[in-house]
């Protein structure tokens, strides 16, 4: 009898909160976006099951003791971010860049999002119930940088409360993008300007992509120490895989390391969607700033290119500035797809990807400013 | 109140000018490079000079195969 | 001379005491097994070479900066067996039991064998020499789960002391579930059971196989949370190979990453088997009890299905209740064999899959429910 | 001892009934979950609803290829 | 203003000092070392841009908190090594060895080098500014031993102040083989012995490679049990491989596992290329030690096969000697390539690996003598 | 420093002879192995005895592949 009182009062039934089951609904919610809408599954499927997992009241897996506490342990060493970036680092072509460098403009300017947000942020706190702290603010800022380890990674240094909100609306939006940018990109451009046709990039040299990731993890280390682990971390990713003669580290990191980082960190993430911290008033103003930043990023990429084709010698078509938002490579292939459809001769890819990865710089740069002015 | 409003557009200046500073001036640094390597670095096309390995010369290849079709054969013979 | 002495003292033939020399033997019966046997070669090998490693004297590599007392730590925060249970889930393919759901009934008679061993471990204590507390009793019960992840996790929360024995026999009797349970079949079905053809299974759509591992996390954690961190684990692994979205994170879990855990559970597993521990009457208890929990699965299953098919509409051959022990897939195959045997053109296989993998989620329950009442 | 072993019996009682009431429900609702799913989403056999995923469409595929082939062709004339 | 100030004191370029500036510049010529003359790459490069990342001012990467401060860890546990370690292990036949036991002898008289080393860094104490102790010397000896994870293991349990120093000049002398040991070689041979024509090896059969890494622990474990962390791990890995059971263990031994830990060890060795550490007289005694230790290890090796040569009933060709002193395979690779020079017709790379497998051995005894010997 | 020095000269020896007395060891106990070994369990070339698992019998994997081909028919028909 006390056997059986024992086990009902350890059944989740008795033990289950109203928070803990809205927010094992939102696991829910994030597992359906990303099986049957593909919404960045790689990340947001084990998010959403972490979400599910550590709201399971009794089971304790966010405890001392449970799996997900330490898996944890990784984000907040910064560890699991830095790794995976390492990986997209190795996974990148920075050819393109570098065959037409201006396009880094672009990906300065999409950044944008990111600076306009955290002023949009402070000035929410006249809503009641919103009262961001300045940290808050630049953590969820730098959704707008549209690159999830770099938000992770942030918003585990400055507000790590809010991490997991923030890291399901970067990962959210960024899939998001092939629905958001295109109607800003066609509002921003005139038909005649989405038909411009780019000249053809030249052919990129082994020895400048080998240079190149030296070149700026040492400026980086010059001018902004602060954004030099994500940097950092990043050229070494891509020295290896440039380099050519460590292949088997460049393919581990790309392939095999990556994978096992992404589970644990998609599980530590979701660790983080408790109630208490994710059924705010606050949450609901993160997924608004990180849509309005994302549409700012892409509105201020495309209109620096605007301005670069008004006084560049070659042409520039202004829709490859919205891929200065980064989401590699979605905002490239995003860009194409709308330019095809002013001119079905048109292929913008490869010219996308230079303000793609551009963004990707961006962003780091961005978030070692936010680390470096803000304690 | 206004006071953090008024550091947010600090920071939004001072950011941007950043972002916008360390990005062009990568952009004068890669034109540097890139005609500093193509003059004094060229490159035929398809060479990759970074996969030349020492003592992976192809006499050492020779000798490996060698060895190793003898070790194969007087397996095959036991 | 002086570093002579010190250098003989150093030696392992003067520090070497009888008790390890005992394990190290241990260790090697279990290469022995392994190697030329091939018992389970993947858990066994690294045990067994862990055993001999542990039981080294002076080396000291069950020491604080050891190597085998880091490693150790993976088991002690559960993070091992659960990493293994998720790359488990990421192989397991539910079709089967989905077109079969009775089999279920088949998996939960099987796991009388651990509740029977908890009793029999209760019961020897009127033993001299043995004396088992309800947490050992309850730890080396799960034995009769026939489930290698799941007996380490609950040993290692219930009764640390002894879980090299208790997974060094868990392991062991899987190997052996060809040669202990055939005889039990035999002996408890008539000739004209085990001649009985099943009817063909119907195929089961991606959509059910991607609902149901949801289906299961979210019932235990509303009846059995305690067996959440198992089932989750599970559930996770067997929705990412599912829902076909993350196939990189699939493949990896059910691969490199089970691998490298593999290997490091091995070797902490082996730490374990130091003399004090393992040179018990208890260890004896142990494998004895091991044997009889698998005896009583496998008879419960058969005699469960007997029952079932009394009064089943389709036939149901008793000889798919043995698979209900779990030891995936080896128990299926066996059913099969035995099959065969009365008639060659029957093949049960893909029957016995449903209560093999049934008899996974059913230890996992136990082991839940263990956790849950034994303080 | 007495008090252990007839806490054994209650937790061999009370678990087998855990367990057999546990999966026997997961049998209904197996039931449930399979004719919901098969009546309102029914599947084409071969097809794989899941592995749609939207980005990918055949246009992007392409276009894609035919940058990746006008960059290949000049890469080949240098 | 205040915000413009406090940024350009977080700049680098405020707070670099020289040494840190010198360091990145030796990270630098480390990866020139590694890309353009392939100087062990796969080491190198890892330790290279370690050596730069945690050379950066402000961005405190090897400060607690930061990711090299993390990664450090393993190899402080000994944990990295140790798993390189088994990964090689897995990687190694000993069949030319077995098939040719006396070779062994080639291997142990190759590490004369290390303890001549030893001698020597004693006797350097007489130069001022260099004042190196007894576990200095015997960590800096190590380096003869030629094979860089008993190289780092040892040194992170003896001298851990040196052991940056001591892996760049440990990996740096192994890609240097091909340089340092010829000359050497046709110094101390003749044109006659150099032609030496060896009998064709046996087969070795496959119980005979599995018995041998059981004898060898068990011998190390009777006698030498401060060898065993890296004989043990070396032939668990061994074993893995050779047993041909676990065959899946084996396979991520030696690829994704051994990958993702060098990436973390090199990344961890470059993180103790700090300029306090590194910028020292000792550095340039260890470097000029390293040098003499590879020359003294190879020499020896080569007489001893001079000596064995005029004592053996079958010809033993003397330039296989040098292969004892490990760094597998570049060194037998050398030798077989001198010996072609002398003789067009006579492949010496199967002769060769005997001892060159067995200078792992005769460094990882040497290890464990010094490890037990200097307290 | 004398002292050191006269230490180093202590190890050098001890280390050489324990390294070399270790491997000579080893010379011996692997003869003893490779005779041993090669009388009381002589392989067949080409044969892997570590490599026969039970449970994985011809019988049981034709048994498979049937079961999976039955499987498959009654998919395609479905
Ligand atoms: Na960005
Ligand atoms: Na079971
Ligand atoms: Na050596």
């Amino acid at each position: 009898m006390e056997n059986l009182r024992l086990l009902w009062e350890s059944t989740g039934l008795y033990n289950f909160t109203g928070p803990q089951a809205i927010m094992m609904a939102v696991g829910f919610v994030l597992l359906y976006l990303a099986i049957k809408k593909g919404f960045e599954p790689l990340l947001l499927l084990p998010i959403g099951f972490g979400a599910i997992l550590s709201n399971i009241p009794v089971a304790g897996m966010i405890d001392e003791g449970g799996i997900l506490y330490y898996l944890y342990g990784g984000i907040k060493a910064g560890v699991f971010p830095l790794l995976i970036f390492m990986g997209v680092g190795a996974m990148t072509d920075f050819g393109p860049m570098l065959a037409n460098p201006k396009t880094l403009l672009l990906g300065a300017a999409a950044q944008f999002g990111i600076f306009a947000t955290l002023f949009g942020a402070l000035a929410l706190n006249v809503i009641p119930g919103m009262d961001f702290t300045l940290k808050q603010a630049a953590a969820i800022a730098i959704i707008g940088g549209a690159d999830g380890p770099t938000a992770i990674y942030v918003a585990s240094k400055l507000a790590p409360e809010l991490l997991g909100a923030i890291a399901v609306a970067a990962y959210s939006y960024m899939a998001l993008v092939p629905l958001i940018q295109p109607p800003i990109m066609r509002a921003l451009t005139t038909e005649d300007e989405r038909k411009i046709e780019m000249q053809q990039l030249r052919t990129v040299g082994n020895t400048e992509k080998i240079v190149f990731p030296l070149m700026l993890v040492i400026l980086t280390a010059l001018l902004l120490p602060s954004a030099a682990p994500l940097v950092g971390m990043f050229c070494l990713g891509n020295l290896m895989n440039a380099s050519g003669v460590v292949d088997r580290l460049s393919k581990t990191a790309q392939n095999e390391l990556i994978n096992i980082v992404t589970i644990f960190l998609g599980l530590s993430v979701g660790s983080k969607l408790s109630a208490e911290a994710f059924l705010t008033m606050e949450t609901l103003g993160i997924l608004g700033l990180g849509a309005v930043a994302f549409a700012i990023g892409t509105a201020s990429g495309v209109i620096m290119a605007k301005v670069m084709n008004r006084f560049s010698s070659t042409p520039i078509n202004p829709l490859i500035g919205a891929a200065g938002v980064s989401a590699v490579p979605m905002a490239a292939r995003v860009a194409n797809k709308v330019g095809l459809e002013s001119n079905p001769h048109n292929f913008l890819l490869m010219h996308a990807m230079g303000p793609n990865v551009a963004g990707v710089i961006g962003s780091a740069v961005a978030a070692g400013v936010l680390l470096s002015l803000i304690r | 109140m206004n006071e953090m409003l008024s550091s947010g557009i600090e920071l939004m200046l001072i950011g941007m000018a950043i972002v916008y500073g360390f990005l062009a001036m990568l952009v004068l640094a890669i034109g540097a490079m890139s005609s500093f390597v193509q003059r004094y670095f060229p490159e035929m096309p398809g060479s990759h000079p970074a996969l030349t390995q020492h003592g992976e010369d192809p006499g050492t290849i020779a000798a490996i195969s060698a060895a190793v079709h003898q070790y194969r054969k007087k397996y095959q013979k036991n």
